[in-house]
This record gives structure tokens, C-alpha cells and sequence, in this order.
């Protein structure tokens, strides 16, 4: 599904967001990327979906090769896709209902697919009583979960996510987890980049660890912190 | 594209207008003023021009006095040979006894008090160009070749202070209404583009969400036609309104020559050039502002 | 306020006009179109006023041709006498030699074919209130009060045209100039309200970081000022170029009339008075604009 | 320093963010509130700068009443505190240095208190090395700690801080809730909203917690969760 070889990611001239990460995800998995604030975890997400292009390197995602991909064909691709930004990225002028339809209106779905598929995924996410509301009218977590919503309207094959609890209560944050891997148990490719360590302590998926735009750890049932540290104390 | 995405795209294009309040009515605002100034100033070029090219023609005409002892035959003669000269249009002979009744109908104390016709027999030449009528009046003053001619009567200076009007009415006008155009293009373009830049958050998750540029460029065209034609019908109401004043108080003033001039424009041309060019407007402002956001990333 | 925020505040807009580039080049465009169109507007219309003001008083003189048989004392007795009537500002007799030497001058084929002076004595009439010419002239017409007077030519309908052509371009001119500069004040104050509400909620981050209005306001006016002042002078700029262009166009027209009409205005005066506009227009501009968004929260 | 009786906010016309609220909090404390997501924490925050005025019950902060504070005065007061937005609520056109400068500016602090006070700030949390960069240049967590960083700079004697540490690595939410223990210990009263339990459990500060609208816990050595609900297992 997705295959990156010795990207780096320069910012300006001098500033390296990612160094030479090789990174191979079969269809199907569901990764954790993990690491320090800055190291790189939305750079890395932001290449697969072609909002930054690597700075060297290849990165192959569903099989386009995204460094020559022909600007016309980059709606299509990311169509395919499922996006949560770490910003959210709502339309504010849009009410819930209609921020979650407008992935699927993109798309050119029938107004009888929107009217079934929306109301259905706003109940999973826990939205389903605040359809008519404009993002700014929501709380943080609230808004977080109609950009997790609008990623999942669409089934897409890959799901990638910038820290989708970041704004969530533990209890919220892990029912959402639980439906990114329910969502992966049905053939979605799932990648999370993340800082909530109870969560990917609790899940025992992969986990790939970045630090200063290194790739330095690639577990295939990991933790968030290497199990070599798990004895040491956190810093205090 | 689908027909449920094209009725999506109108939608969408109605619901922004209608929750961008802000910026719906700047552009609305500036596309009614911008309209307003452009079809006042083009309505006022094309009058003046208009009048520019009417007034010389009431001086297209000279008027050739004949000796009181030419007779009716020579004078008859005189006009033949006069209406075949290069240049001239038309020549009306006008006998001493029609101009006397005339000046009679018009003047009756001056006729009474003159008792006697003073008024010789009278040649009127109307010329083809009347940029030509000072070379033609002159060769009717030499005396030799019109021996039986009295005086020759031109409006002269007048005629060239008019044409000289009507040309730089014609060619500067005519560059003002260009130059006003591109004006009301840009002030329409800039806003539009300011409009276009407050949502370019927008515009850039619609693409990251996978908006192809055609889908999120549809509705923004269509606010700007929408935003054009009803700037231009608000516009069209403003200048009527004003033009129904202006023309009252130069009614008021009882001035010949001013408001009797013919014109090709109806007061209904008015909504209908300025909604065409709105639309023109509206489309090409936004199609350019939108160009400038939708970079591919 | 102390200086060292005074000093802030001015740092403060500079910078904001270099990082918003597109929201400055946006209202620096604006301000510029807009007051190139007003500017020229402003100025045909005073040109237009001088014209038309001008212009009838080519035509304030009424000539009276005196009979070939009047003495030069009864001349001079007549010219005497009219000059004390009301109305009249002032008068000249114009000899018959004197006439025929400018004749001489001026047209020496014309004289030399003539051989003899065919003209008579005149007197050339100013009268003091161009709307009273035809009634003086009316007077001179009646035969038994002017026995000597053998024909009376005044511009007549030229002179009613010229001033209703005056009135009109007074009035009509008048509240153009108004509507114009509301019209331009209107679409400054229009984009600078975009770039205001493209920055609405950093004006809302400031106010709840405990900044208060004038500490926000003064940056936005001072930036207002700026566009204003920068607009006006590319503005003058434009302007003094196509000034400059139109000139050489009537000159190269060689009109008499238009061009030698003297102007109250110098094109040094253009600068100064649009710099004053875009200073008015750019800090009444955004004074409106940000006042609707610095509502207190 | 803070007390809030019987308050109530309605959001329109009859969503209800919060419900006869009180709480009392005096000058020196350091508070936690917690609560699941669309609980009330933000809109109990917003009530203290006055963004939110109650449509019930007084709000008294520092002595102000603020119901009745005239909006002339609201920039002064608004200037004593130091307030981490939860959408970080950085000037978009400014650096990270100008960002943090801002506050002091409006104080009108001279230049030399500013070049000497922002580098130090930036400095504890972490940001010396990015003070040029703008806000779009910086990572989300780099983002947050320029937005603490800007609510630390002025020694506020009221710190208020809304979800600090929820684009944060669990190390350097650590480091920042200790530099508000740090900054509490020398006498600002700190009220933090957060759903991070590792943070809030660690601490063993008062914690408040809101459920829909409600007060519905005020502990003053507390946990994330309920010491009753300690045994309980998470929900699945
Ligand atoms: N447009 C940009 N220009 C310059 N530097 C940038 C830009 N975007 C990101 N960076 C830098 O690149 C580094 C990696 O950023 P990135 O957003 O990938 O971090 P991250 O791992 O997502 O961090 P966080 O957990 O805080 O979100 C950061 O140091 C950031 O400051
Ligand atoms: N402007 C508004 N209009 C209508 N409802 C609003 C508005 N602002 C907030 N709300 C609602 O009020 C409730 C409380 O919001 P608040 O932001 O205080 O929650 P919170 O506890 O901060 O949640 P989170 O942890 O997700 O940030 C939410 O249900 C929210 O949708
Ligand atoms: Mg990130
Ligand atoms: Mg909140």
C-alpha cells in the first residue's frame, strides 16, 4: 500500500522535517506513528497525502508514484483517501452534516447515498444530535470527531489520521480507536500518528517511531515507548 | 459532471452567498457602485458624443445671398450649376417671397413696420462633410466665378469649434470608456479576489479533501455572475433614477438646442448593457481571482 | 499612549502592510483605480466648468453696423449714449479705417479685390450679464429709437446654447463630483472592510489578549493612510500621464476655442489635491471598517 | 480570586453549556477540570476572560465583577491573565518571537524588558531555537507551547490554560505542567482544563470535573477519575 524509500523532507533550505526514512505498509495493517512534538509524524502523513512532495527519495502510496503524479490526477487519488487533520480542517461556513457530505458530494455520490451514509457515520463518531451546527459552535472534541467523521464517510481503502484524540476525554478517545481498528478488521489501511501513549499501549499494533525526522524504531506489536525503557522512570 | 452535482454546485454557490454575508455584499457593493459609475459615465460619453456630432450638422449649411437684380432664371440656373459641385449635398433655392412670408409668420411687426420685401433671393447649399464646408463657402466668394452672389453666409469659426469638439469628444471619450471598463474590471476583480483570498483555507481543504478545481471553481463563478447581474440591475435602477433627474433639470432650463437632440439609446438599452457587461464582469473578475488560489497541491 | 508603543504601533503597520502583500496590493490597486477615475472625473468636470463658463463670453458683445451715411460725432454720440444704459459694460466704435486695416491684415487677397472699404463704422457692445444679451439687443433693433443702426448682430442662440450648456455642466457636473467621491470613498472603504475581515479573528485574538481598541485601531488607520496616500500619488501619476496625452491630442487638433481656454488649475495641483482625497478617503475608509469589527467581547 | 455562583450559560436559545455552576478558588490554587468532551470546560474558562458572559449567576474574578464590567475596562483586566487558547489562538502573521512580544506590547512594556523577557520564556518551553518562525511553519505541538509561552510571558497573576498539553508528546506535557507547578508555586493561581489523566493523576491537585453542563466533582487532591470509580474497569 504504501512504500517510502530514503525520504527526506526539506523545509525552505536548510530545515530537515524528515531524514531518510524508508517505510514499507501492506494493505491492511493499521501503524501507530509515534514521537516527540516536531518529529516529523504530520510531515510523514502530509507526503502520502500529497500536500508536501519529498524533498528527495520516493513514496509510493496505492500504487501512484506521488512524486510524479500529474497534478490532474491528484483529486482522484485523494478521493481514495481518508483524512484527519491535525487542525481539523472543517469548512467553517458548513454545518456538521454538511462538512461530512462534502467528501462524499467530491466524490459525485447521489444525494440518496449522502442522506443514508452521513446521519450513520455522525452516530458513530457520537454526533448524531448536532447536525445543524456550525464548526464554531462546537467544542474542540466535538469538532475533532466531525473531521474523523468526514474521513470515514467514504470507506476509503486508507485511512490516515493526525492525532485524531488529541482533543478527546480518555473514554471518547479510546471508543475511537476502537473504531479505526473496527474499520481496519473491514480491509481499511489505517495509520495514526499519535501522542496518546495509553492508547497505543492498549492496542499492541505497530508501531513506528520518529525522532527528529529519524525513523528510529519499527515495532510490529509495540508500545509508545520501547519495551527497553519501559523500566526506566519518566523524566520528572 | 452529474446533474446532482451540478444542482450541488448551485446550491453550494446560493448557500455561500448566503453565509459569506460579508463579503455577498461588499462585492455586491462594489460591483453596484463600480456599474454605476461605468454605465453613467458611458451613457454621458456616448450623449456627448451624440450631441458633438449633432451640433455641426446645424451649421452644414451656407447660405449664398443673390444681387437683388439676379433674376428667377439665373437663380434657377445658379442652383443646377451648384448642386452638381463636388461636395455639395443638396442646394434649396429660396425665393424673396418665400422668406418674406416667412419672416411675416415669424416676425410680424418688423414685416409691418419694413412695409416693403427688402429680402433678396436666397441659395441654401447643404455640403456632404462638413469638415469641407469652409473650402467650399470660400470658393462661392470669389466673386468673378459667382458674379450674381451677394454674400456668403457660413457659421465659420463656429463649425470648426464644434467639429474639433466632436472629435475629442469622440476619440478621448472613446479611450476614457475603455480605460473606465478596465477600472470597473479590476475594482470587481480586486474584491472578488479578496473574497476568494478569506476563504483560501477553504479552498485548500476542499482540495485536500479531494475536490477536483472545476468543482470548487463552479460555484465561486457563479456567485460572481450572480453578484455582476444584480450589481448591474441595482446599478441600472440608481442611473435611471439620476438620468430621470438630470434630464427634468435640463427640461427646466428651457435651452433650444440642448435635449432636442435624437438619441439611439432607449432608456430600456440601459439595464440590458449594463447586466451584459455585469455578467461579463462578475465572470471574468471572479474567473481571475479564483485562478490565482487554485494552485495545484 | 507612551512612545516606545507609538513606536510600535508604526513598526506595527509597516509590517502588516509587507506580510499581508495581497490584502495591501488589493487596497493600494483600489485606492489608485478609484481615485485615477475620480481624479479625472474631478478634473473634466472643472475643465468642462471653465469651458462652459468661458465660453459665453466669447459671445457677450453685440456689434452694431451703423449706417454708411452716420457722421464720426454722431458715432461717438451714440457710443457715449449706450454706454450709460444698464446693462451695458462697456463700449467701442470701431472706425471704418480701422476695420478695413484689420481686414487689410488679416485677409490682404480679400481687400486688394475690393479695391475700396465697403465697411461701415461699428460698435462693438459689452454688456455686463451674458443672460441680458438678447433683450439689449432686442432693443437696439427697434428702428426709430436707433435710426443710425443698420443692422444689429448678436451670437444670439449660440449665446442660450453656451448657457444652458453652462448650467448644466455646473449642476450636473456638481453632484457628479459628489456622487463620485461617495462612490469612490465607498469602494475604498469597501475593500479595506475585506482586509479587516480577513484579519477578524487576529483582531479578536489581540482584544482577548487584553490589547485595547486604539492599540488595534491605530496600526489599521495608519495602514488606511498609507494605501491612501501611496494610491493617490500612483494615481496623480497616471493621471498627469493621460493629461498630458489629451493635451497633445487637442493641440494636435489645432482648433481655435478649445485649448486656449486658461485654467485655474496647474497640473501641480493634481497631486495635492488627490494626496488630500486618498488621505480623507483612506483613514475615513478603515476608520468605518474596523469599527464594525472591534466590537467589544 | 475566583468565585462563580449558580451559574448558568445558554448557547442560543436553549443549548445549555453550563448549569448552575459554582465554584469557589482562591488566590495561589492550582485546579484541574476535567470532563468528557462538550462538557462545559472551555465555555467555564471563557466565562473568567469574559469571551462568554453567563445568562445566570454572577462570575467575580480578581475582585471584578465581570457581568457588570464596563467593556472599557475588559482590556485592562484581560491583561492580568494569562490565557492558553484551545485553538492556540496565534497571530497568523507574526513570528513566534512577535507572537510571545504581543502581550507584553499591549501592556506597553518597554523594548528592553521584552528582548530580555521573551527569549526566556521561549527558552523554558522549548522554543529558543524557532523564535523567526511563523505559526504555519511550526508542528502542532510547537504551536501550543508558542500559545504557553505567550500566556506565561507577562507573569500573569491568573494563569488560565485550556487543553496545554493536547498536541503534546507525554514527556513534554510533563515538562509543562511542571513549569506551571513551577509558576504556581511562586503564587499564580494556575486553572487548567485537560483530559490528560496521566498529567492530572501525577499531580494530585484539586481537580473539578463537569459532566454536561453539571459540577459534578470538586476533590481537592484528585485523580482523572473518581477515587470510587478507581477499580472500575475502563469502558471497551
Ligand atoms: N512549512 C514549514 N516550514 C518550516 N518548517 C516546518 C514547516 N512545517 C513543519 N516544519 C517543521 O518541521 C518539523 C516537523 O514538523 P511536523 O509537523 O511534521 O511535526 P510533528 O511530528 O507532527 O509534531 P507535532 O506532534 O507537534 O504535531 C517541525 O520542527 C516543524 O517546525
Ligand atoms: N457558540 C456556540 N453555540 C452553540 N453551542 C456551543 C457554542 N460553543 C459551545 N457550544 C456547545 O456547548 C457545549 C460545551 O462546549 P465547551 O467548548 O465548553 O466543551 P468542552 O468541555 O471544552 O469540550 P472539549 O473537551 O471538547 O473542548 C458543547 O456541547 C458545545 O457544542
Ligand atoms: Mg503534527
Ligand atoms: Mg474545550
Amino acid at each position: 500500500m504504501i512504500q517510502l524509500q530514503n525520504v527526506t523532507v526539506n523545509y525552505g533550505n536548510e530545515w530537515i522535517a524528515l531524514y531518510q526514512v524508508s517505510l514499507c505498509v501492506n494493505k491492511g495493517e493499521f501503524v501507530f506513528i509515534v514521537g516527540p512534538t516536531g518529529a516529523g509524524k504530520s510531515t510523514l502523513l502530509k507526503l502520502l497525502y500529497r500536500e508536501e512532495t519529498a524533498t528527495q527519495g520516493t513514496v509510493r502510496v496505492a500504487g501512484h508514484d506521488l512524486n510524479h503524479m500529474p497534478s490532474r490526477e491528484v483529486p482522484l487519488f485523494r478521493r481514495r483517501l481518508g483524512i484527519v487533520f491535525q487542525d481539523f480542517g472543517l469548512l467553517p461556513n458548513k454545518t456538521v452534516y454538511e462538512n461530512v457530505a462534502f467528501a462524499l458530494r467530491v466524490t459525485g455520490e447521489s444525494s440518496r447515498t449522502i442522506r443514508r451514509k452521513v446521519p450513520h457515520v455522525l452516530e458513530m463518531v457520537g454526533l448524531a444530535h448536532r447536525p445543524d451546527a456550525f464548526p464554531h459552535q462546537l467544542s474542540g472534541g466535538e469538532q475533532q470527531r466531525v473531521a474523523i467523521a468526514r474521513a470515514l464517510v467514504n470507506d476509503p481503502p486508507l485511512l490516515l489520521a493526525d492525532e485524531p484524540t488529541g482533543n478527546l476525554d480518555p473514554d471518547t478517545s479510546l471508543g475511537i480507536v476502537q473504531l479505526l481498528h473496527h474499520i481496519n478488521v473491514r480491509g481499511t489501511t489505517v495509520i495514526v500518528a499519535t501522542h496518546d501513549h495509553t492508547i497505543v499501549d492498549r492496542m499492541q499494533r505497530r508501531v513506528v517511531a520518529l525522532e527528529r525526522g529519524r525513523l528510529v524504531r519499527d515495532d510490529q506489536q509495540g508500545a509508545y515507548r520501547p519495551l527497553l525503557m519501559l523500566s526506566e522512570p519518566m523524566r520528572s | 459532471m452529474r446533474l446532482s452535482s451540478l444542482g450541488f454546485l448551485l446550491h453550494e454557490a446560493w448557500l455561500n452567498i448566503r453565509r459569506n454575508g460579508l463579503m455577498s455584499l461588499a462585492t455586491l457593493g462594489t460591483v453596484t457602485v463600480a456599474l454605476t459609475v461605468l454605465g453613467a459615465s458611458l451613457w454621458t460619453i456616448f450623449r456627448l458624443s451624440e450631441y458633438a456630432q449633432f451640433q455641426p450638422r446645424r451649421f452644414d449649411r451656407i447660405d449664398l445671398f443673390l444681387l437683388p437684380d439676379v433674376s428667377r432664371e439665373r437663380a434657377e440656373t445658379l442652383r443646377d450649376q451648384i448642386a452638381h459641385l463636388p461636395g455639395v449635398a443638396r442646394v434649396r433655392l429660396i425665393p424673396r417671397e418665400q422668406a418674406w412670408a416667412d419672416l411675416q409668420a415669424s416676425e410680424p411687426l418688423l414685416t409691418e413696420a419694413l412695409e416693403e420685401n427688402p429680402l433678396p433671393d436666397k441659395l441654401e447649399v447643404e455640403v456632404r462633410d462638413i469638415a469641407q464646408i469652409q473650402a467650399i463657402a470660400h470658393n462661392f466668394r470669389d466673386q468673378t466665378a459667382y458674379p450674381d452672389v451677394e454674400r456668403v453666409v457660413d457659421a465659420g469659426e463656429a463649425v470648426r469649434v464644434m467639429l474639433g469638439l466632436a472629435r475629442v469628444v469622440k476619440v478621448v471619450g472613446g479611450s476614457a470608456s475603455a480605460g473606465l471598463f478596465i477600472a470597473t474590471l479590476f475594482l470587481v476583480y480586486n474584491t472578488i479576489r479578496l473574497t476568494v483570498f478569506a476563504r483560501r483555507r477553504e479552498i485548500r481543504t476542499m482540495q485536500l479533501v479531494g475536490a477536483t478545481p472545476g468543482f470548487i471553481r463552479l460555484p465561486l463563478l457563479l456567485e460572481g455572475l450572480f453578484h455582476g447581474v444584480v450589481g448591474a440591475l441595482l446599478a441600472s435602477g440608481i442611473l435611471l433614477l439620476c438620468a430621470r433627474e438630470v434630464s427634468r433639470f435640463v427640461a427646466s432650463l428651457r435651452s433650444p438646442l440642448i435635449g432636442d437632440v435624437p438619441s439611439l439609446l432607449s432608456p430600456w438599452h440601459v439595464p440590458a448593457v449594463l447586466v451584459a457587461l455585469g455578467a461579463l464582469i462578475g465572470l471574468v473578475g471572479s474567473y481571475l481571482a479564483i485562478r490565482r488560489f487554485l494552485r495545484p497541491i
